[in-house]
């Protein structure tokens, strides 16, 4: 494989996977610049309520109608996007590097240090992933700090799995009995040689999962668990506005489920990209 | 035999677990915050009648002692008494969880067809316009809120179109039909009862459509990508090679083969099946186990959610005890 | 005996039968009348089975209470009054029932329970003063409910009950009580002693095993079937002291879903949905066939505020808020108009409501001007604890926030679990809260007993007049009708400048029922009187 | 019926999409007749596997031919398709290389038999299994009864070859098609396999064409070699004219670099380079850039196929001139060469004898989670490398030569006995300690790909070592430079990444890492065994000119003899864990005195016939054997086995410095 291969394949198009993941870049690309640059495009701030129109529907004044509250729904869907997106990754980045914090250190060492961790990720697999984050989330609290942590639990089992591994395979090969004769430190062996390595697989499954936290964030808020009222969070609109619906007051939560879907598509589509490309199966 | 040692090895593995995760829980519920006594004392109620109350449910003594017994209840199929309803939970639990288990089921077999279907045609049929859009309906399924999706199953087929019954509940109400098992479409063939069978079957449908379809991705793709993978095998190319009819090659050469990493992920799938059923039960009032389970954590009721965690943590290892099983079954290669 | 507070506190009760059940998600159904032929019983849906039969050990269980209050024997029972088109309880007028009189000695602390003679058990056992002394003597062992609210008119033992003989009961409080014949009305149940004691055991002498699976009868209706789960049936009881029920025979179907009991009210099927969510009945007030009895109620909605936590402990900074509620608003968009403005924290209607008691109105300059007055500049951030789930005091809490944030004080909303709400209620930890409540002894004293005296179960903004607990300690003792309202007008111009908590509003009593129902008496105390009922 | 066999005439394959052609054939065109056993040759990349696809009309999607492929005068043509139907007469069937992946992983081998047989002669599935189970003995499969039952991953390497023979053989095709039947097998296993077909051959009339990268595992049983050359046919010709007289400058390069005993006189060393690949049929001389006889011709135009006598065809302008002059010189007496000069003068040379490594009764296990296993990999393994030697150690694969030499570097810690570095014991150094004097020892790995960090540039992977020495940055940049030279590697792969290299050139770096820090000790662990047979050769060359210098020790491990012959001192022969033989490379070779050694010598390639000891033959193969262990660890497989043989058999020195283990020698 010569280094214009590399280059090709680095750029070209040709791969239904790097469509896909480009396309879902462009999704969340969007969705982010709306979501920080939220004043320019509604007058209305997210908590704003208009006493004169409770539960209007969409005119020209308020885009996607206002919900019970008299916040103005467009509005409060662009805020939203910063309390989902923000949520949605850093749980993740939070479950990746404890999680593969503890993975690699567990694979590279082994022994009693790895069976417990291993004992340990058994009992917090031992839950279904929703209903994990259910039980911690109503039994801890619904601050944001504490919705991130109990998404980010859910995660982490499978990231310190996995880096274990990755690592455990990487420990077979000849390199890193190589890099132990070429007299580096476990430390150094673990981190310049084995992680790099093992880190593909990991950024893979990553996007995947951001979408996911999104979903469970907005379940946790459907059921109430969530971010308190009066927070602008995606899934607590679907949930205010699911009543609502009964009187065909459809778009309080018909929006706002909309643009939750299209941003977990955003991050399945990049997801999906990144597995295709990397030839893996989930 | 070689199942018998793969289903001994891993109850060795799920005893251990499932008493971590009774402890984890037992003494976390303990430690947070809230207080299942004050719910139920009357307002009246002195420092004394509340301690008086802690007494009577045994909540005074050391934590190890109340495990025990809590545990040792257990092991007799007893889950102990509800703190708020005053039930056993074990009979609450009787009740409730068929309905779950019924509406996953029949949600995961769904998910499950649409995926072999949409898996095995596009595995077939790589980069053609079929193969492009299953996998674009598989990503799309897969990023829909569950919730929402049912909303707006509800709102067009029964709103608008009026297909499906109302969302509520799992039977029409103007049917009786008498509880055997407590899974409403196995009560009905039971008893012979088949417009009651009709009447679920047609409640069952939004239900399991809006599971089955968010869940079919994963499995979906795995199955495309496996089925591929044995398609392009040098054990497929040589059978095929040797010119096997296309029949014979996809029930003896592609089918089990491919369907080898379908049981874990399986189990996978089902338990967010069982997450997400939380959620379609609610829209569609089906009163079930994940419901009670909430309102036991919201009321903070101990022998609920102790229940609830350990009947779910012990369910869910035994999907994958089946799952591994399953694995074994289709690939001979996997050793323990 | 949770009934007679419970609702004053944490859970509402619509919130509590919600837990667990649903939000309704119908669109508009068309009624189906597949059973238009009608039917002669009537039939309310409960949203759920109740807890247990044995009323002594009962937890706070609202439909449980409800259905007991319809068919244990009560000796003494509120009276009737017409306010306008609608019949409600009378808390100034209590009536023997089971019993033949009820009457104190002149200081009120002697009552003597005379009971009529000939009544009968639906086993056919007598129900006799022994019956009354086992009853009480059961109470106090159980230490619960009963004995948890004697306590509040001097009565903690059990010798405290006496027969005198067969048909007469003396009791004898420590103490005199205004309050008395309300706490009996409530506590003064009655079991078949006999059948009881046949499934006594040494490990359980009070049949309590047997009492909680056993439905028990012999009120104004008897139970005759009982499918756990499914359905109470209720018969019109032949021995009723009083004039026959007029429905004779009552079904209370177990519909978990609040969607469904909606659905089925529509269809005709059902006479009364219990526990509807507000938006449900408003939809329902223009339904065919349907009928939305709308009564104003003594529930009443309020945000205590913690009298200890800086900068709420200081007055003006109280009033600064009372100044920046718009009240209006909160009736127009959270109750659609189907609630009262309260003037007081003494709930209208409430005797001795004075509404000199609460002389605030929204007016954000009055508000700003008070905090810079009590030296509050740079405005606030409090925490303001909801009940997770409970729709409408989000929209308060929403839109009470809104207007505090015009004065500088920022509400972080956090949305409590009942379980973690009770514990911090409990803990006094809670700067701002809504609650919501009824009192079901209708009476200033009762008031401050439970609400602005340390100690105080609802007092859960931990309020503390030195004064305030003098005037309470003196209506303890005070019988004399023109002095205990002198003291209300004080007490409540002592609360109009201290403000306790915020007064939000009073939403009415809404129930939604066929057409077909009429002579809906509003009970005081929230437990359905199916008794009156006509179809 | 029509038996003219196979004939290809111009087959050309080109693949890929619109961008990226690869073109892998051009005009090849050769015949097999019935009853024949035609080998194709060369190295891998060279389109050998693409013949036998486009016979057996499975090329890729990608992939358009041209040209016409005829069995029995009918066409056989299309590409590979899912959906082919009607079960039909197999004109040609294939067998699949790597058996042990080719068959399927989730089907009993009996039924895939007879999923076969009942497609093609349409017998019940009864009667299918009888003929079945005819087809697996005669395969020489013993127990095919309850062999029938079994799984494709509970055989053997060997097993599963003759299964997967007999699948193609159950097709009742007129032509069988083997593709690099010898992969993973010893060298007694491909001799048993090559007589298979020699059988099928001449019992069934059926032709045979084997492909193969590996010259000598089946010249013996070949009636013709055709040699393949970046998609050309370059020579064509009865095997026995093609070995001795190799008429393609490529097939003479071929056959020197099959590690031998013993090299021609005129032997030119290794041919540099590496095989081309095209975009587009190449219009010059595909191998004019690596000949050492190419001239302008050569470059201008393409050599045209001429025969060199009857059935002999070579593609070359110069094959009859200067270049076959040469080997008309060719004396089959020159075999037996000059045995008095080799090695000889090696160790004389050195008087001081200092022990560098000394290993004293070494076990050694696999690590568990929990500690070890009880399973030993080395037994009491006791032996000693001293200073400035050259040591050769040779087995089979799993003998657990690696993991000695893992032990010599402190990798593995054995389970007891000692080993000592220059009187250290490694046992009870610290880590800080252990890793300190590595500095004195270096490890060169088997699969060179596997050795390099693949997120690591050439220059990084090669520095690396060098933080065990305390350099500046600019003499450590002097330093990879200067190695790099060594390794005969341009400046310019400095800055690659492993990826980026061809599998000779990740060796050369993985030879520098090696040696950049100059230690004391170099262990080198098959280093050529993953490459191939050309690259093989020059990585052997690069690796006899270090040793050349004799201030160092060399640990070189094999798992066959002749690979060492030329480069070592001594040789340690290993067999199950434990030492059977031990003793200077001449007397080693010369009078090999164990069975196993014997039988090892006798396995060498024998292209021209030029040993002459007495050979060995192993009775079974090893995985068979490997059950029933008592005593001597080769008395399952020894044709001299006697009861005495029970025992064990420790090393024990027969003459100076040679030491055997068995009593009867």
């Amino acid at each position: 494989m010569k280094a214009t291969n590399k280059k090709r394949r680095l750029w070209s198009l040709n791969q239904s996977g790097d469509i896909l993941a480009i396309t879902g870049i462009i999704i969340l690309t969007v969705i982010s610049i709306m979501a920080i640059a939220a004043p320019l495009f509604s007058s209305w701030g997210p908590k704003q309520i208009d006493f004169s129109a409770f539960l209007s529907a969409p005119t020209a004044n308020h885009w996607f109608g206002t919900d019970g509250n008299g916040m103005d729904v467009w509005s409060r869907i662009l805020y939203g996007a910063r309390i989902d997106l923000s949520i949605g990754i850093s749980s993740v980045v939070i479950a990746v590097l404890v999680g593969s914090t503890i993975g690699s250190i567990a694979g590279y060492f082994g022994g009693w240090m790895d069976a417990i961790v291993m004992r340990l990720t058994d009992i917090v697999q031992a839950f279904p992933p929703f209903i994990l984050a259910l039980t911690v989330a109503a039994m801890f609290g619904r601050d944001i700090g504490q919705l991130v942590l109990a998404i980010s639990l859910v995660f982490m089992p499978a990231y310190i799995r996995l880096m274990r591994s990755e690592i455990r395979a990487l420990r077979q090969r000849s390199f890193i009995e190589a890099a132990e004769c070429a007299g580096n430190t476990h430390m150094r062996i673990l981190v310049r040689h084995l992680i790099p390595n093992a880190t593909r697989p990991i950024l893979v499954i990553a996007p995947l999962n951001c979408g996911w936290a999104i979903l469970t964030l907005a379940g946790l808020s459907f059921l109430g668990l969530g971010i308190p009222i009066p927070e602008a969070e995606w899934g607590a609109m679907i949930s205010a506005g699911a009543a609502d619906v009964i009187g065909g007051r459809w778009w309080t939560s018909v929006f706002p489920g909309l643009i939750l879907f299209i941003s977990v598509l955003g991050f399945n589509l990049i997801g999906e990209g990144f597995l295709e490309r990397s030839g893996q199966r989930s | 035999m070689r199942l018998a040692t793969l289903i001994f090895r891993r109850l060795q593995r799920l005893i251990p677990v499932l008493i971590g995760v009774s402890v984890v829980c037992f003494a976390l519920i303990r430690v947070l915050p809230g207080d299942p006594i004050l719910l139920i004392v009357p307002e009246t109620a002195t420092a004394e009648d509340i301690e008086r109350t802690r007494i009577r449910y045994g909540l005074d003594r050391p934590i190890v002692v109340q495990y025990w017994d809590y545990m040792s209840g257990v092991v007799q199929g007893d889950f102990g008494t509800s703190i708020q309803t005053n039930r056993p939970v074990a009979e609450e639990v009787r009740e409730r969880l068929p309905r779950t288990l019924e509406l996953v089921g029949y949600g995961f077999l769904c998910s499950l067809l649409l995926a072999l279907c949409f898996g095995f045609i596009s595995a077939y049929r790589p980069g053609k316009p079929i193969d492009h859009s299953s996998r674009m309906l598989a990503l799309a399924g897969n990023s829909l809120p569950e919730f929402w999706f049912a909303l707006i199953l509800i709102l067009v087929f029964f709103g608008f179109l009026g297909w499906a019954p109302p969302p509520i509940g799992r039977i029409g109400t103007d049917i009786d039909i008498i509880r055997v098992t407590g899974f409403m479409t196995l009560d009905a063939i039971i008893t012979g009862n088949w417009s009651a069978l009709v009447s679920a079957l047609h409640h069952l449908m939004l239900p399991v459509l809006t599971l089955g379809i968010v869940a079919m991705a994963p499995m979906m793709r795995t199955i495309r990508a496996s089925a591929m993978e044995v398609l392009n095998s040098s054990g497929y190319r040589c059978a095929a090679s040797h010119g096997l009819s296309s029949g014979r090659l996809f029930r003896n050469y592609v089918l089990r083969e491919s369907l080898v990493p379908l049981p874990v992920l399986g189990g996978l799938v089902f338990g967010n099946l069982i997450g997400g059923s939380v959620l379609v039960e609610y829209v569609f009032s089906w009163q079930g186990f994940g419901q009670w389970a909430l309102r036991g954590l919201l009321l903070r009721d101990y022998p609920v959610i102790q229940s609830f965690v350990l009947i779910i943590a012990g369910f869910y290892v035994v999907i994958f005890l089946i799952a591994d099983v399953v694995q074994a079954i289709l690939d001979p290669r996997i050793k323990f | 005996m949770k009934n007679l507070s419970k609702n004053g506190g944490g859970i509402s009760r619509r919130q509590f039968l919600q837990i667990g059940t649903n939000v309704g998600l119908i669109m508009a159904v068309a009624p189906n009348s597949a059973f238009a032929d009608g039917h002669k019983d009537l039939v309310v849906a409960i949203p759920a089975d109740l807890g247990g039969w044995d009323q002594d050990y009962l937890a706070f269980d609202l439909v449980g209470l409800a259905t007991m209050k319809n068919c244990y024997p009560y000796m003494i029972e509120y009276g009737v009054k017409s306010v306008g088109d609608a019949h409600v309880m009378d808390t100034e007028n209590i009536v023997p029932v089971f019993a033949e009189s009820w009457e104190s000695d002149s200081e009120g602390r002697v009552w003597t329970l005379r009971i009529r003679k000939g009544l009968r058990f639906p086993s056919g056992n007598a129900l006799t003063a022994h019956d009354v002394k086992w009853s009480k003597d059961r109470a106090f062992a159980a230490q619960a409910n009963v004995a948890g609210i004697y306590r509040m008119i001097g009565l903690s033992e059990a010798s405290q009950v006496e027969v005198v003989d067969d048909y007469t009961i003396r009791i004898t409080q420590s103490q005199p009580s205004s309050l008395s014949s309300h706490i009996q009305v409530i506590c003064l149940y009655v079991f078949d002693s006999e059948e009881l004691k046949k499934h006594a055991t040494s490990d359980d002498p009070w049949a309590k095993e047997w009492a909680t699976k056993n439905p028990q009868s012999g009120g104004a209706y008897n139970v005759t079937s009982y499918k756990a789960g499914q359905e109470i049936v209720l018969e019109a009881n032949e021995n009723y002291p009083l004039d026959q029920p007029r429905v004779k025979r009552v079904r209370l179907q177990v519909v978990p879903s609040a969607a469904n009991r909606r659905l089925l009210l529509e269809k005709g099927e059902i006479d009364i949905a219990l526990g509807l969510s507000r938006r449900d009945i408003d939809d329902l007030r223009s339904a065919p066939d349907i009928k939305v009895i709308s009564s104003p109620s003594n529930e009443w909605v309020f945000m205590p505020m913690s009298a200890t936590v800086a900068p709420l402990d200081n007055s003006k900074v109280r009033q600064a808020l009372a100044h920046a509620v718009p009240y209006d608003a909160i009736v127009k968009n959270v109750y659609n108009g189907n609630a009262r403005r309260s003037t007081s924290p003494v709930p209208l209607d409430m005797p001795g409501h004075s509404a000199s008691g609460y002389p605030f109105a929204y007016d954000l300059d009055k508000a700003r001007q008070l905090l810079s007055e009590a030296g509050v500049t740079d405005g606030f951030e409090v925490e303001l604890a909801v009940m997770a789930g409970d729709v409408e005091q989000e929209r308060i809490a929403v839109i009470v926030g809104n207007s505090f944030e015009q004065i500088g004080v920022s509400l972080k909303i956090s949305a409590l679990d009942p379980g973690t709400l009770f514990q911090r209620r409990t803990e006094k930890s809670i700067p701002l809260q809504i609650a919501s409540g009824q009192m079901w002894v209708n009476d200033i004293e009762y008031l401050l007993a439970t609400s602005l005296t340390p100690g105080g179960f609802l007092n859960y903004a931990g309020y503390d007049n030195p004064r305030v607990q003098e005037i309470f300690v003196e209506l303890n003792t005070l019988a004399d009708q023109s002095s205990r309202a002198k003291l209300f007008t004080e007490l409540q111009d002592i609360l109009a400048d201290d403000v306790p908590w915020l007064v939000l509003a009073q939403p009415n009593f809404d129930l939604p029922v066929s057409a077909r129902v009429s002579n809906w008496v509003q009970p005081v105390d929230g437990l359905f009187r199916l008794y009156y009922l006509e179809t | 019926m029509n038996t003219t066999g196979l004939k290809i005439d111009e087959l050309s394959v080109t693949i890929g999409g619109s961008s990226a052609n690869t073109s892998v054939l051009h005009r090849v065109s050769f015949t097999v007749a019935p009853g024949e056993v035609v080998g194709l040759v060369g190295e891998s990349g060279g389109g050998k596997t693409m013949v036998a696809r486009a016979i057996t009309g499975q090329l890729p999607t990608t992939a358009h031919s041209s040209g016409r492929i005829t069995i029995d005068d009918e066409a056989i043509a299309g590409k590979f398709n899912h959906t082919h139907s009607a079960p039909e007469i197999l004109k040609a069937a294939l067998c699949f290389q790597n058996p042990l992946t080719a068959l399927s992983p989730t089907r009993q081998i009996g039924k895939q038999i007879v999923d076969r047989i009942v497609t093609h002669s349409g017998v019940e599935r009864a009667k299918a299994a009888e003929q079945a189970l005819s087809i697996l003995s005669q395969m020489g499969i013993r127990d095919p009864k309850r062999r029938m039952e079994v799984f494709p991953h509970e055989l053997s390497g060997g097993m599963a070859q003759r299964v997967m023979i007999a699948l193609a053989i159950a097709c009742e095709p007129r032509i069988l098609i083997a593709d690099e039947p010898s992969t993973g097998l010893d060298v007694t296993l491909t001799r048993d396999i090559m007589k298979l077909f020699r059988d099928i051959a001449d019992k069934g009339q059926q032709g045979v064409l084997i492909i193969s990268h590996d010259i000598a595992a089946i010249s013996a049983t070949c009636n013709r070699l055709m040699v393949l050359y970046a998609g050309s046919l370059v020579e064509s010709g009865p095997t026995d004219y093609v070995l001795k007289k190799p008429a393609h400058p490529y097939t003479a390069a071929l056959i020197d670099s099959v590690p031998t005993l013993y090299h021609r006189d005129d032997y030119q060393g290794p041919l540099q380079g590496s095989m081309p690949q095209f975009s587009a049929p190449p219009v010059a001389c595909p191998f004019e850039p690596r000949c050492s006889f190419a001239e302008d011709d050569c470059r201008s135009g393409s050599p045209p196929t001429r025969p060199v006598s009857d059935h002999w065809t070579v593609k070359c302008f110069h094959s009859e001139s200067a270049y076959l002059d040469k080997y008309d010189q060719w004396d089959d007496t020159a075999v037996a060469r000059n045995e008095s000069t080799i090695n000889t003068n090696k160790i004389d040379s050195r008087t001081k004898v200092k022990k560098l490594i000394e290993l004293q009764d070494v076990d050694i296990a696999y690590r568990t989670n929990w500690g070890r296993s009880s399973k030993r990999i080395l037994k009491k393994i006791s032996v000693t490398f001293n200073d400035g030697e050259s040591v050769g150690i040779v087995g089979e694969s799993g003998c657990g030569k690696s993991t000695l030499a893992r032990a010599i570097m402190g990798l593995i810690p054995p389970l007891s006995g000692q080993i000592r570095f220059d009187g250290i014991e490694l046992a009870k150094q610290s880590p800080r300690q252990l890793r300190l004097l590595r500095r004195r020892m270096q490890l060169v790995f088997q699969d060179p790909l596997d050795a390099l960090n693949p997120k690591l540039r050439v220059s990084q992977i090669i520095r690396d070592p060098l933080t065990l020495l305390e350099m500046t940055h600019d003499e450590k940049n002097t330093s990879i430079a200067r190695t790099l030279g060594r390794v005969r590697l341009d400046e310019q792969f400095s800055e690659r990444l492993p990826s980026q290299l061809s599998g000779g050139q990740a060796q050369r770096v993985g030879i520098a890492r090696g040696l950049v820090i100059d230690p004391e000790l170099i262990v080198f662990d098959e280093p050529t065994s993953a490459l191939d047979v050309t690259v093989q050769a020059q990585i052997l060359g690069l690796i006899k000119t270090l040793i050349a210098d004799r201030n160092r020790t060399y640990i070189f491990i094999s798992h066959d003899l002749a690979t060492i012959k030329d480069l070592c001192d001594r040789v340690v022969v290993m067999y199950m864990g434990r030492i059977v033989e031990d003793g200077p490379i001449e007397l080693v070779f010369n009078k090999p005195s164990h069975p196993y050694t014997r039988a090892l010598l006798g396995a060498v390639p024998q292209l021209r016939e030029e040993t002459t000891a007495e050979t060995v033959y192993l009775k079974r193969d090893l995985d068979e054997a490997a059950t029933e262990l008592i005593g001597c660890a080769l008395a399952p497989r020894c044709p001299f086995v006697e009861d005495k043989c029970n025992m064990d058999q420790a090393l024990r020195e027969i003459s100076e410095k040679h030491s055997v283990a068995c009593w009867k020698v």
